[in-house]
């Protein structure tokens, strides 16, 4: 974990830069030997997220739950946890704001608010479950979240099908005093499905920046995942960082579950498998180097490209799929500090030499 | 080549033709079911009626707006949500572009439907009722099965219609019923299968997307002439030609065609529900059904489907009607 | 009550492909690198295989072609975790990212627009082994099996040998256990750990093919749809011990089983069907809690081998 | 005649010199003693000569022929065979395993591990070496794990060995049985390079020494021809004082009692076993023991690290069994562990965050659950001063500091906190001269303040020097209490042992 972290400390805009650029030279590679035409694929790719109120609306809106599970990820990541149970979080926090929308009538504000808090509190228990069993059993935590991600599936779908729908495949829409959307923001952008989430999504962003460096939490935190030894030595409390940490990390995940829930579907149909969010937020937040900031910016280039992506495959008649190429180069370059050996020669001048 | 670039008008085209656009669930348009079918009825379209079509798939359940919007505002003069997942999206779309028509397959909209939408919605029940009476008089252990994938009302009224036309047509038989709880694991799909037949089932019926593959793979292998499968929503006996009894087809083609050439004609039943049944022509047995049915049975296959045509027969579409079915 | 033969039979049907894959990670990370990439390998493995079969009507060509596509997806994964030292989770991460991507674009590209490859018709037929196939209860229920899962067998059993038996075992474990001490043994650490990665990757795409030309019969983007993650959780499960994964593998699908099957014997009067699918997951979630615990990792695993490092 | 010849060997790390220009030359048949301070270069020298690294210049010959050794296969094809300072063993081997990693004998490609486990039994008793081939290093003692690297190099045809700080984890009597081992394999024909900073096993056992100071050679002397101090004055480039000067201690109150201790180690067993131990307030108490006999267990029992599964705790005179960590530092103890980079330090926090990484939470650190890191930095610069680390400033992750000064910073932290009792576990392991003066001068200060302190080391010297009374702890107890005035290293030697040889233990 440490790698990353250095690898984007040193230099991380121009690693950043040279890595998407030679991403998109990757995906521009495929696309010519598959016979299509890179520029016209690009152009669509990068003009359609920003010319029209609309799109940049629904670009937003595709950016800010890859924020949220972006963080989630990052945050247990700085506690040494790899949570690949995002995704079953995610699931989790729309399911109980559907519910709280549908079943529980409350006065506008306030339906939402319940909603989106219950959903994050909802994605936390979530994440609970597998923070115990590591802190108290030592059970690895990607088995146990790869496991509650399906279990968070098939509840979904039962509820749906059980109490939630009326015969249909899908629950009613939730009334208007749960939703999250904001007719300032609706007017602005053409109608999108632009609502609250974003904001949201940049609170928490701000959250984590705070505690993890602003409190002793997030110093326990930090503490625990470059090195638990230590920590508990300094009689720290590794079990409740972990459990803490991953509820954190659930409650972010729920709150994105609950915020697309709330704002941007608004009914949940049921499942016919993960929509991948909580998936795409490993790559953001490793992209992000699990900085609060790069995780916004990953997020938002991993939105544009995928929001961009289907007018790509639109206009220029390239496969989306292409998107996800670009995506993994990308990862890859930065994982593999493209542009550190350049850097790391005039580091070598400058190595501290304390005594002496 | 990608399957886009033959249907030509790559910008928007309001002008001279009429235009047609439809956007695929997360299933993609050669998902071998309605997606499939319905770009079919386009494809007719094009060809019989100089009609300007093309579709958006989806990549996942967010992207249903944005891509519907991106037709409408293109000018597409009816535009078609295919999968009962657009059943919520469609309304607000709808409204949000009241110039342009929409058409949505496999829902009725919880009976809302907005003066500028069509909604398509087919009596799968009466079709997969035809494929338990097949299923009922084929077998000979009086053991049929059928798999669903994901439990839903939708496949429900598969599982029930299917139930009932067994029960119809052979009230010893038994229906073993197994949901896969999936769409695409094949090998669940195989799982299932084989144990059904192993336990004595010689007909398998399934509503289950690509885990009815797993179902075509296993019968495969096995003796030819004592095991059965029955395809579902297309002819699917090209999976396994020769032990593929039937398949219930669900014409989605035939209803956007038909939907779509009103449109043209401006016969657009707008802020109606289609409801499309054995009647209609909207679900239907396969043809190769004769291939491996016997004549007497076909025979009687054609006999219920005229009562279900004539209202003497009420299929059943749900747990509760079935109870109360005969 | 299912009977035990059918049960077995279709567990081991479920997870061969889990076998595979898992066993592949074992190479990888016993070698000292994190293997995230699985599901990225599996699928590149599926949809290779589906490919090649598709095209020369031969599966066994397509299972080779799908291992040697494998380890084609392997090397990214090794040269950028290995030489350039990245965080392996990330590199895992973006392999899977790459080959759901790549394969996807390609089937897209290759038929038409499709998102699916056209159904294979040249599939691995299931075939009982002469002689053991007749022991009662377990002989048809291991021995009338895919050739694939066969090749699990072998995999799990040569694996076995090759890390207990043989000098590269040895060294593949010392490298993932204590690099340094390797090298001073004369042992080149990064070469191993190349072999290894490229191991995996051929292994874990053995068990995509599985998925696409034997079970399932086609290519599409939910072929895989997250088996490689259960494999890894097979290989943690089975504490990164051949028989432990083989165990792990096969506890999963027995139980995956026991879901479907126990519907068709009318478990689901009582318990919905949903519920009923819940039983693998909790089932795994109470064995790793009671009684399985703390695995231990091989203890240089996730770390970059830096030569001579301190 | 010259076995080895190293002529203007030159490594740099980076801008960093670690051996400057060095010539080394080995005799046949002789132990040839290599002698410097921590840092000094010598590992460097050894790793170079081991194929390990690459030389910036110079030149060597082994055996008079010019060679380029470019990966320890290479060393070994010369005859050349390392035992490196921090074990190179593979933990869940076997000894035979681990003895025939690399060049292991085979039966139709398959492992032969019965011919190798007879292979291994055949060249230990040939030189004496009387170890389990079947046992699993996790399982034996520290000095059966260092003839473990012997025999590694004896199975590959070595016939220069070289010795990288062999007897720093050892008992005396076990450095007495490896410096027997090494004059037999020179009886056999071996050449020993020996390295080392204890002077006395210099003249006890070596025929030449090389001295390096700041990678450079400041001289290459036969051993018959100085003594210890003269020896001592070339490694540090002063004249250095052998003697802590300390007053008589003036013990009070107990500030620790043990009684009846049990605790279980990792695997389940017990590591202590019905231990007593008291410590009062004012003095130095030191526990001599061979490592792996319940120390660790012990420090992390007291601390609340681990289970108590029977027997007291009892602090100030308040029992504190089994309470939490965060409760015991609080209540006034302060821990040194051990290992510094594992358990002492987060080494990519900065040096500050370090300082604070018990009391963060606490005023003024924190306020509330809000950090205060203008507090935290105020309060590192503080000890930065007083405690002279070498650092550029407060801001410095832990990870860029020298040995030294990581201990340095542990240190600081620990006694700023003025705990009353001061456990110290290995507290100069690895440290050079200038350092451990400047801890042991720490933990007298702190004794005389009227502190407790419990002092942990392999090193006896340390443990001579530094304690008013000496617990020896054998198999998890204590097994008697010494007067540091008295005793001496080979009755110290004999109780650690605990009356047994060291050869029966596996
Ligand atoms: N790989 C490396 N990278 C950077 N610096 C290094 C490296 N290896 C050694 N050094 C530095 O070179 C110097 C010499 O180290 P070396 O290990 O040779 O010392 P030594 O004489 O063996 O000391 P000790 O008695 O502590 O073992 C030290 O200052 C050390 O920090
Ligand atoms: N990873 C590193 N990054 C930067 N500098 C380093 C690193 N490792 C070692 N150094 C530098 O190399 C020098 C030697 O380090 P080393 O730990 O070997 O010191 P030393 O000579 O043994 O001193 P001490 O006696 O204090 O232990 C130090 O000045 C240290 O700052
Ligand atoms: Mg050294
Ligand atoms: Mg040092």
């Amino acid at each position: 974990m440490n790698l990353f972290v250095r690898a984007n400390r040193q230099s991380p805009l121009l690693l950043a830069v040279v890595s998407v650029l030679l991403g998109m030279l990757v995906g521009a590679v495929l696309m010519v030997l598959a016979g299509y035409d890179p520029v016209r694929a690009y152009s669509a790719l990068f003009r359609t997220p920003f010319t029209q109120s609309f799109d940049i609306g629904e670009t937003i809106r595709t950016i800010s739950p890859l924020i949220m599970t972006g963080l989630a990820v990052a945050i247990a990541f700085r506690t040494g946890l790899f949570n690949i149970g995002a995704e079953g979080q995610y699931i989790i926090g729309q399911l109980v704001a559907i519910i709280v929308a549908l079943k529980l009538p409350l006065p506008p504000v306030l339906h939402a608010l319940v909603a989106m808090i219950l959903g994050g509190l909802a994605g936390a228990l979530w994440a609970f479950l597998p923070g115990l069993l590591k802190a108290t059993r030592g059970v690895h935590e990607v088995i146990s979240t790869i496991m509650m991600n399906f279990l968070a599936f098939y509840l979904s779908n039962f509820l749906v099908r059980s109490w939630l729908s009326s015969g249909a495949d899908s629950t009613p829409m939730i009334p208007e005093s749960a939703s999250i959307r904001w007719d300032v923001l609706t007017g602005v952008f053409a109608n999108s499905r632009i609502h609250l989430g974003i904001f949201i999504a940049l609170l928490l962003a701000l959250f984590m920046h705070w505690m993890l460096w602003r409190t002793t939490v997030g110093f326990e935190f930090r503490a625990v995942g470059l090195n638990p030894h230590a920590s508990q030595y300094a009689g720290m409390s590794v079990r409740r960082s972990i459990i803490l940490s991953m509820m954190i990390s659930g409650s972010f995940a729920g709150l994105a579950g609950a915020t697309e829930m709330l704002g941007t579907d608004e009914y949940l149909t049921i499942l016919t498998f993960f929509n991948g969010l909580g998936f795409d937020g490993i790559a953001v937040a490793l992209l992000g180097g699990n900085t609060p900031l790069g995780v916004i910016l990953a997020a938002v280039l991993f939105g544009i490209l995928t929001y961009g992506g289907g007018t790509m495959q639109f206009e220029a008649n390239v496969p989306f799929e292409v998107i996800r190429v670009v995506f993994a180069a990308i990862i890859l370059f930065v994982a593999a500090n493209v542009t550190g050996w350049i850097v790391e020669r005039f580091r070598r001048e400058r190595r501290v030499k304390a005594d002496a | 080549g990608s399957g886009q670039q033959e249907q030509g008008g790559q910008q928007g085209a309001d002008q001279e033709a009429f235009s047609a656009g439809m956007v695929t669930d997360t299933g993609g348009v050669n998902d071998e079911s309605f997606n499939q079918t319905a770009w079919e009825g386009m494809k007719r379209l094009q060809k019989e009626l100089g009609v300007n079509v093309k579709y958006l798939e989806s990549k996942r359940d967010a992207d249903y707006v944005p891509n519907l919007s991106h037709f409408a505002r293109e000018g597409r003069d009816i535009i078609w949500g295919i999968g009962f997942k657009f059943e919520n999206v469609i309304p607000q779309v709808a409204k949000q572009f009241g110039d342009a028509k929409f058409g949505i397959v496999d829902s009725n909209l919880g009976g809302n439907i907005p003066p500028n939408v069509v909604a398509v919605t087919f009596k799968e029940h009466e079709g997969s009722f035809l494929m338990g009476v097949i299923a009922g008089l084929m077998t000979k252990t009086d053991k049929v099965g059928f798999i669903g994938g994901i439990s839903s009302p939708l496949i429900k009224k598969f599982e029930v219609g299917f139930r009932a036309g067994v029960q119809a047509a052979n009230p010893d038989a038994e229906v073993k019923v197994a949901y896969a709880e999936s769409f695409d694991d094949v090998a669940k799909g195989r799982s299932l299968a084989q144990n059904m037949y192993n336990s004595g089932v010689d007909v398998i019926y399934h509503a289950a997307g690509g885990v009815g593959k797993g179902l075509f793979n296993e019968v495969k292998t096995r003796e030819k002439g004592k095991y059965w499968a029955i395809g579902v929503d297309m002819d699917q006996s090209s999976l396994a030609p020769d032990h593929t009894l039937s398949s219930m087809i669900k014409r989605v083609d035939v209803a956007v065609f038909e939907v779509t050439k009103q449109a043209k004609e401006n016969q657009f039943p707008g802020g109606k529900e289609v409801e499309l049944g054995l009647k209609d022509n909207g679900v239907g047995i396969a043809e190769t059904t004769s291939k491996h049915v016997p004549e007497d049975v076909l025979k009687k296959v054609e006999e219920f489907k005229q009562k279900i045509i004539k209202g003497e027969i009420k299929v059943p579409s749900t747990e509760e009607e079935l109870k109360s079915f005969k | 009550m299912p009977d035990l033969t059918a049960l077995i039979h279709s567990a081991v049907l479920y997870s061969t492909p889990l076998i595979l894959a898992a066993i592949g990670g074992l190479y990888s990370e016993r070698s000292g690198v994190v293997n995230i990439a699985l599901e990225g390998l599996m699928i590149i493995g599926a949809f290779t295989a589906a490919v090649i079969t598709l095209l020369t009507g031969s599966p066994w060509i397509g299972l080779a072609a799908a291992m040697v596509a494998g380890v084609l997806m392997a090397v990214p994964h090794a040269v950028a975790s290995i030489t350039f030292k990245a965080d392996q989770v990330v590199s895992g991460v973006a392999i899977n990212f790459l080959a759901l991507g790549l394969s996807v674009y390609l089937v897209k590209y290759m038929y038409d627009g499709a998102g699916k490859t056209p159904t294979v018709p040249e599939l691995f037929h299931q075939v009982p082994v002469p002689l053991l196939s007749d022991i009662p209860v377990i002989g048809p229920a291991l021995f009338n099996q895919f050739p694939t899962t066969y090749l699990a067998f072998l995999v799990v059993i040569a694996t076995y040998v090759v890390l207990y038996h043989t000098p590269f075992g040895m060294r593949l474990r010392s490298v993932g256990e204590h690099p340094s001490a390797a090298e001073t043994a004369g042992i080149n650490v990064i070469r191993m750990r190349y072999i290894a990665v490229m191991i995996s990757g051929a292994l874990a795409a053995a068990g995509g093919a599985g998925l696409s030309i034997a079970i399932g019969s086609e290519f599409g983007q939910t072929t895989v749809s997250g088996q490689g993650f259960i494999s890894l959780a097979a290989l943690i499960f089975g504490k990164w011990h051949p028989l432990g994964v083989l165990g792990a593998a096969i506890f999963f699908g027995f139980s995956v089983s026991l879901a479907l099957i126990g519907q068709i014997y009318g478990w689901t009067q009582v318990v919905p069907s949903e519920v009923l699918s819940m039983l693998p997951y909790v089932l795994t979630l109470l064995a790793l809690a009671g009684f399985v615990g703390r695995s231990e990792a091989p203890a240089a695993v996730g770390k970059p081998y830096e030569k001579g490092g301190r | 005649m010259f076995v080895v010849e190293m002529e203007g060997i030159t490594k740099r790390f980076g801008a960093f010199v670690a051996n400057d220009g060095i010539d080394l030359r080995v005799k046949r048949g002789e132990i040839h003693a290599l002698l410097g301070e921590n840092g000094a270069g010598k590992s460097t020298l050894m790793n170079i000569l081991f194929g390990l690294y690459q030389p910036d210049e110079g030149s060597i010959k082994i055996n008079g022929k010019p060679v380029t050794i470019s990966d320890p296969n290479e060393a070994v094809r010369l005859g050349i065979g390392m035992v490196h300072q921090h074990f190179m063993l593979v933990e869940p081997f076997t000894v035979t395993e681990n003895i025939i990693l690399g060049k292991e004998p085979r039966r139709l490609g398959f492992l032969d591990l019965k011919r190798a486990e007879e292979e291994v039994r055949r060249l230990s008793e040939q030189y004496g070496l009387q170890v389990d081939p079947r046992a699993k290093i996790r399982d034996i003692s520290v000095g059966m794990q260092q003839r473990v690297e012997i025999l590694k190099t004896l199975y590959r045809g070595a016939d220069i060995l070289i010795l990288d700080e062999p007897t720093a984890v050892l008992t005396p009597q076990e450095i007495d049985e490896l410096i027997e081992i090494m004059k037999r394999l020179v009886r056999e024909g071996k050449t020993i390079i020996f390295i080392t900073h204890k002077l006395k096993e210099i003249m006890r056992a070596c025929d030449t020494v090389t001295v390096i100071r700041r990678g450079k050679m400041i001289d290459s002397l036969p051993v018959s021809e100085t003594d210890e101090s003269r020896l001592a004055a070339l490694m540090v480039g002063r004249d250095v004082s052998f003697t802590v000067e300390k007053a008589p201690s003036q013990a009070e109150k107990a500030v620790l009692e043990v009684e009846g201790l049990v605790v279980k180690d990792n695997r389940g067993l017990d590591a202590v076993r019905g231990l007593d131990l008291e410590v009062r307030a004012g003095e130095i108490v030191g526990i001599a023991g061979v490592d792996g006999n319940g120390q660790s267990e012990l420090l992390e029992a007291i601390t609340g690290l681990r289970r108590v599964e029977a027997g007291v705790v009892r602090l100030n005179g308040k029992d504190v069994t089994n309470r939490k960590t965060r409760d015991i530092l609080r209540r006034g103890v302060g821990h040194i562990p051990e290992d510094r980079q594992k358990r002492g330090l987060v080494l990519d926090f900065s040096v500050g965050e370090n300082m604070a990484l018990i009391t963060y939470d606490q005023s003024p650190f924190a306020r509330g659950i809000r950090l205060r890191y203008p507090e935290i930095f105020a309060h590192a610069r503080r000890l930065i001063e007083q405690f002279d680390v070498r650092t550029p400033d407060e801001r410095t992750a832990a990870r860029a500091l020298s040995g030294g000064n990581q201990q340095k910073v542990v240190i600081a932290r620990e006694v700023d906190r003025d705990p009353d009792l001061l456990i110290a576990a290995q507290p100069t392991r690895g440290l050079d001269v200038g350092a451990i003066e400047f801890i042991h001068r720490r933990l007298i200060e702190q004794r005389d303040k009227g502190k407790a302190v419990l002092l942990i080391s392999l090193d006896l010297d340390e443990i001579m020097k530094l304690s008013d009374r000496i617990a020896i702890i054998c198999e998890g107890k204590i097994v008697g209490w010494v007067d540091p005035e008295t005793v001496t290293e080979e009755e110290l030697g004999l109780m650690m042992a605990g009356g047994k040889g060291e050869g029966a233990k596996s």
